[in-house]
């Protein structure tokens, strides 16, 4: 019988056996559920890309230095964020306020560049449907997958607002911002993946 | 945990100067126009460098147990490069209008 | 147990009829909302089934009285294809998004995890109500959709595009495939939310002492499942919302160039139909899994206790459902031998596939032999779970022939396929359900389910399944194709004319005999004879709580686990069994 | 109903014994069952390799049912009848046989299989190239029909081009192109000599179909987009159905066609007439 060959009780109930506790691991499982939507997606874009006759040159299609520049500011806003969380931990909530406030600017920031630069693209008849270079697929993908990311970022910055003012009234823990830090470091983690697959590549 | 609290917020600043300094190189070699392949293979490899500093020290990654970090890491990887790798193939095949 | 005489006083706050029967949080009343949910839909699904047979056996008879139910596609009492296309997919997604999952993997889920890891309730109970509640209106969107412009969806439940993605292509792509998706998609939603609660309870929650290689196999299985299902889910996600945005925003996602559709062309350029099958396969198979293995667990829970002795390779069973979950999940392309993949793609999958069959066979030697040297107490429970693995072998051994490309060729989208995926997921799961409801009805409702009953429901529903299924199978090998309104014409099947009605005749028999399950039911639910909190002399945790447990299940004192899952049997005990709060 | 203790002394159980019956019945019934001929009557070369792979599995699958509900049944027959539960519990060596004696079964039975029966027949109808001689013949699915294109006396097809597309070109063929002139058209019809290797090369015009020639054991989907190309030789003479095996819309059990396989004089006085 197995039990009978089994070591004695090897943890005891209310010890998380992953040292993180249930809210933390269901955030875990979470970004894991989310991240592989977007695997889907970057998949699906590589099967469109391999079967497409051609692909527009980025260099031209996008200004990569503001593509950089909006890189540059979510990375920062990460750091931002991360600074937050360090600085719960020692209850710091003075540096708490401020950090997470900078992170909502950077990620409010990062959304209007990415509107202005939609805007650039469909003013140059770019569209669900269409693209001057004769490739919807690249339309669609670009549209789908950036418009998707931009919907996480949305959510993270409004998010990390009532973060900011729980944390101002006093009323969050450190355990509340990590767990608000960890979703807005995916965003980010999400973000390096599409910079480099769809706008480098 | 003890460990946490030790940790500066220097060093968080030195990882986004790292992750900046990536991407900086990135775009510099994208646009250097290497041999395709050569390219791939220095864009994915930053691409995963920047994902771990992100994943390891801004998630805290390297403070919990190794095992979140593996199965996180795993699921994510592993799943997406087989869904990548076996449709891909088809791909090809939609290219040239058939098998 | 002492703790159970003041259970009682752990229910202290007064809660409004709405906060305790509707808006419950508490994983009981909400494993019971899904149980009963689902069993709903189960209903719904069968009825369509029936339809469908009506048309299979009859095909130009006319059905006056259905024409009342179904004005537009039953007009004048003669079934449209397009119609019985919309069955055939509506009773597909019912019953395995609507009725299997609902009730084996939410239902069951729900009530037995917190109870058999020993916690007081889900992790994040609102979390749980919040995706009960999403499933509802998901439900009733797939039910309204029967009765929208053009009818329910009708691409079948695989839904491939252009079918499904080009609205003049079918009468059912129109509103009712808009509807199918957002069905569909609210599911994605509340199983992902459901599928959170249970990992983390399960990891996080247990008992003192209750280890890893102490849970029981229903928890064991139920979390593999909700792993696998959390890992294959958000493909269908992003396939779904790719399929969205090519039906309402003009993008090609999975529509190449050159679709000449209802007499006019079509816009669209740069996709593919394989980039859906794909995506959709890579859910599709997990998901399968998702219903099975929670169904292999409930039948190693009921059958243990009823063999008296413990669970045959007890950990090997948990190695193999852990190896089935991850080859689950690269191997979906044995769902598309034949669509235009890749040959070589192809062979991998299909020497991927059958490698299943090797846990898979194991599994079920654990499953006979852990009958060996016992003393079987043939109540129903015990009886369905043994018909379970009379069906596990039987779907099981299909499954070789549809893994095996070479033979997949010829019976690829015959009934042979439909007999299978019945057995599996419609067979095995069904006799998991219903040997979990004698089981554990005890536990939900403090009263036994009547025996009698419930054993002339087992004899009139093995048998007649065999009857449809096992003959379904041999009709696929006569090359009859599936989805066929009418097969008449075909003259290749003119040796197997008879089957359409062999089939008919044991289906509606098996209907009759669910009958008795709902008439159990409702009757034991009021006078069904009074049962105590270990009715079966069962050792896994949630006997060991009174029944129907109390909110918080467990009163002031939480279980303590000394031991593993099943010492039945055992010899230096003064009873044959030992529960799992006993000292050691 | 449970008995508990020793109530259950060792009278036989009668519920034990009709379930014991049931489970062999139902076992030797598939069985039996099983072993009637279903498949129709194989009419291609490559069918013949299929054929094998298929009663390989419906004999080894068909033993396996056998013995595992006869073990089943013993066991329900035997152990509903006992008086006390056996006291020895299963052996750690026992219950490790009984797991590498499976893996070692089904990974002989199941991957052997397809390893050498299988993926060889797979592999010579998807990724061998036809014989030169090959008759070519384009089919191109249609909801809910099946149009049929020969490429005529130059073996070249006509440029086709879906927005020429009308009621009586439903291929879209393009007239000026000088490879269309003699192209022979055909609905649902497919003329074929016997004992020459068949070339099909298979389209779709709006949604999935999939060619199905249950005599021939081919089965192919017909993707929109894509040019799948397959074949097989027929070796029967006679005239066989086509069916659709993918759903393709309310019409789906309509696309009906015919199959003629004639032998090679009958073949060139159809083309022959077909041209003038």
């Amino acid at each position: 019988m197995s039990s009978a060959r089994e070591a004695p009780m090897n943890w005891s109930g209310g010890v998380a056996p992953l040292g993180m506790s249930w809210q933390k691991l269901m955030m875990w499982i979470f970004i894991v559920t989310d991240g592989l939507l977007f695997a889907g997606f970057l998949a699906s874009y590589g099967f469109a890309r391999t079967g497409a006759r051609s692909w527009p040159n980025q260099q031209e299609v996008f200004h990569l230095w503001f593509i950089s520049l909006m890189t540059f500011v979510l990375i920062s806003s990460s750091a931002t964020m991360a600074t937050a969380v360090a600085a719960a931990r020692v209850a710091d909530w003075k540096k708490v306020g401020n950090m997470v406030l900078a992170t909502v600017g950077g990620g409010v920031s990062f959304l209007a560049m990415q509107a202005y630069e939609w805007g650039g693209l469909i003013r140059d008849g770019v569209t669900l449907g269409s693209n001057p270079w004769n490739v919807p697929a690249f339309g669609n993908f670009f549209f789908l997958i950036t418009g998707f990311h931009g919907t996480h970022v949305l959510i993270g910055a409004i998010v990390l607002a009532t973060l900011a003012t729980r944390v101002r009234a006093g009323k969050t823990t450190a355990a509340g911002v990590e767990l608000a830090g960890l979703y807005w470091h995916f965003v980010d983690l999400v973000w390096v993946f599409v910079f480099t697959l769809f706008y480098l590549i | 945990m003890e460990s946490h609290e030790s940790q500066s917020y220097g060093a968080l600043w030195k990882i986004w100067g790292v992750l900046l300094a990536l991407t900086a190189i990135m775009v510099f070699v994208d646009a250097m126009g290497l041999p395709r392949i050569l390219l791939l293979v220095v864009l994915i490899s930053a691409m995963l460098t920047k994902a771990f500093f992100i994943s390891s020290q801004f998630m805290d990654l390297k403070h919990e147990k190794l095992v979140v970090g593996v199965c996180v890491a795993f699921s994510l990887l592993f799943f997406g490069a087989i869904l990548f790798a076996l449709i891909v193939p088809d791909g090809v095949a939609v290219l040239h209008g058939g098998r | 147990m002492q703790h159970q005489a003041t259970a009682e006083t752990v229910v202290h706050e007064k809660q409004s009829f709405l906060r305790r029967y509707v808006f419950s949080t508490d994983h009981k009343t909400i494993g019971i909302q899904y149980y009963l949910t689902g069993g709903l839909m189960g209903v719904l699904g069968a009825f369509l089934a029936g339809l469908i047979r009506l048309q299979l056996t009859w095909p130009t008879t006319q059905w006056n009285f259905l024409a009342k139910i179904f004005p537009s596609g039953m007009e004048g009492g003669f079934m449209k294809p397009e119609f019985y296309i919309s069955l055939v997919t509506m009773h597909g997604t019912i019953m395995i998004f609507f009725f299997v999952s609902l009730v084996l993997v939410s239902g069951f889920g729900n009530y037995l995890i917190p109870l058999q890891v020993g916690a007081r309730d889900m992790a994040f109970p609102f979390l749980n109500m919040l995706s009960y509640w999403t499933i509802v209106p998901a439900i009733l969107i797939a039910a309204a959709s029967f009765f929208v412009e053009g009818g329910a969806a009708g691409s079948g439940w695989t839904a491939y595009p252009p079918l499904s993605a080009v609205p003049s292509a079918a009468p059912g792509s129109g509103l009712g495939q808009t509807l199918w998706l957002l069905a569909v998609a609210l599911f994605i939603v509340s199983f992902t939310m459901g599928g959170l609660n249970y990992v983390t309870t399960v990891v996080n929650l247990r008992a003192k002492g209750m280890s890893m290689m102490r849970m029981p196999l229903t928890v064991w299985s139920l979390l593999i499942a909700s792993i696998i299902g959390l890992l294959a889910f958000p493909a269908l996600t992003a396939a779904a919302i790719m399929l969205l945005f090519d039906r309402h925003l003009g993008t090609s996602f999975y529509l190449p160039a050159g679709l000449f559709i209802a007499g006019k062309l079509l816009p669209n350029e740069g996709g593919s139909p394989l980039l859906w099958q794909h995506l959709f396969w890579f859910l599709g198979h997990p998901e399968v899994y998702v219903l099975i293995l929670p169904a292999l667990g409930i039948t190693f829970d009921v059958l243990v206790p009823f063999a008296r002795r413990p669970a045959f390779g007890y950990r090997m069973t948990v190695y193999c459902l852990m190896a089935i979950a991850f080859l689950s999940m690269v191997v979906w392309g044995h769902h598309m031998f034949v669509s235009g993949m890749n040959p070589l793609v192809g062979e991998f999958f299909s020497i991927g596939t059958l490698l299943i069959t090797i846990p898979s066979t194991i599994i079920g030697v654990n499953m006979i032999a852990s009958l060996w040297g016992g003393k079987l107490r043939l109540t129903s429970a015990a009886l369905f779970a043994i018909g379970t693995i009379s069906f596990f072998g039987m779907g099981g051994f299909g499954g070789l022939f549809l893994g095996n490309a070479a033979a997949d060729i010829q019976l690829h989208d015959t009934a042979f396929v439909v007999g299978h995926f019945h057995f599996m997921i419609g067979g095995v799961t069904m006799l998991a359900i219903f040997s979990g409801s004698y089981y554990w009805f005890p536990k939900m409702f403090g009263r036994k389910l009547s025996e009698l009953l419930g054993k002339l429901h087992f004899w009139m529903t093995i048998v007649p399944f065999y009857g449809i299924f096992a003959t379904m199978h041999f009709y696929g090998l006569a090359g009859a194709p599936r989805r066929y309104y009418n097969l008449s014409q075909y003259a290749f099947l003119e040796g197997v004319r008879w089957m359409p009605m062999v089939i008919t005749v044991f289906a509606f028999t098996m209907m009759a005999g669910q009958i008795l399950f709902l008439v159990n039911l409702a009757r034991s639910l009021w006078n069904g004879e009074k049962a105590e909190s270990n009715p079966w002399e069962s050792t896994t945790l949630e006997w060991s709580a009174l029944s129907p447990p109390p909110h918080g299940n467990w009163g002031e004192k939480e279980p303590v686990v000394y031991r593993g899952a099943y010492e039945y049997g055992n010899p230096d005990a003064k009873e044959d069994f030992v529960p799992q709060t006993v000292p050691t | 109903m449970t008995e508990t203790g020793d109530q259950a002394a060792t009278r036989t159980s009668p519920l034990g014994v009709a379930l014991a019956v049931t489970v062999w019945f139902i076992g030797i019934g598939v069985f039996i069952l099983g072993a009637r001929r279903y498949l129709p009557e194989v009419a291609s070369e490559h069918g013949k390799g299929i054929d094998v792979m298929l009663i390989y599995l419906l004999v080894t699958t068909g033993t396996l049912i056998v013995i595992g509900h006869l073990v089943l049944g013993y066991f329900v027959f035997r152990f509903s009848r006992t008086a006390r539960v056996s006291p020895t519990l299963p052996g750690v060596t026992a219950q490790r046989f009984w797991s590498i004696a499976p893996a070692i079964l089904m990974t002989v039975l199941a991957e052997g299989g397809v390893l050498v029966l299988g993926i060889p027949v797979f592999g010579q109808l998807y990724t061998q190239e036809p014989p030169a001689d090959a008759v070519v013949v384009e089919v191109t699915g249609e909801q809910f029909t099946w149009n049929v294109r020969y490429p005529g006396a130059d073996g070249e097809f006509g440029r086709t081009d879906p927005g020429l597309i009308t009621a009586d070109n439903a291929l879209g063929v393009d007239e000026s192109d000088p490879a269309a002139d003699d192209d022979i058209h055909d609905l649902a019809l497919i003329y074929v000599p016997v004992n020459r290797a068949v070339k099909v090369r298979l389209r779709s015009k709006d949604v999935l179909h999939s060619f199905y020639l249950p005599h021939h054991r081919i089965k192919q989907d017909a993707v929109p987009g894509m040019t799948i190309e397959l074949w097989f030789v027929p070796n029967r003479e006679g005239e066989f159905e086509i069916a659709c095996a993918e759903l393709c819309g309310f019409g789906h059990y309509q696309m009906r066609g015919f199959l003629r396989v004639v032998s090679h004089e009958e073949f060139e006085r159809w083309l022959a007439e077909k041209r003038s």
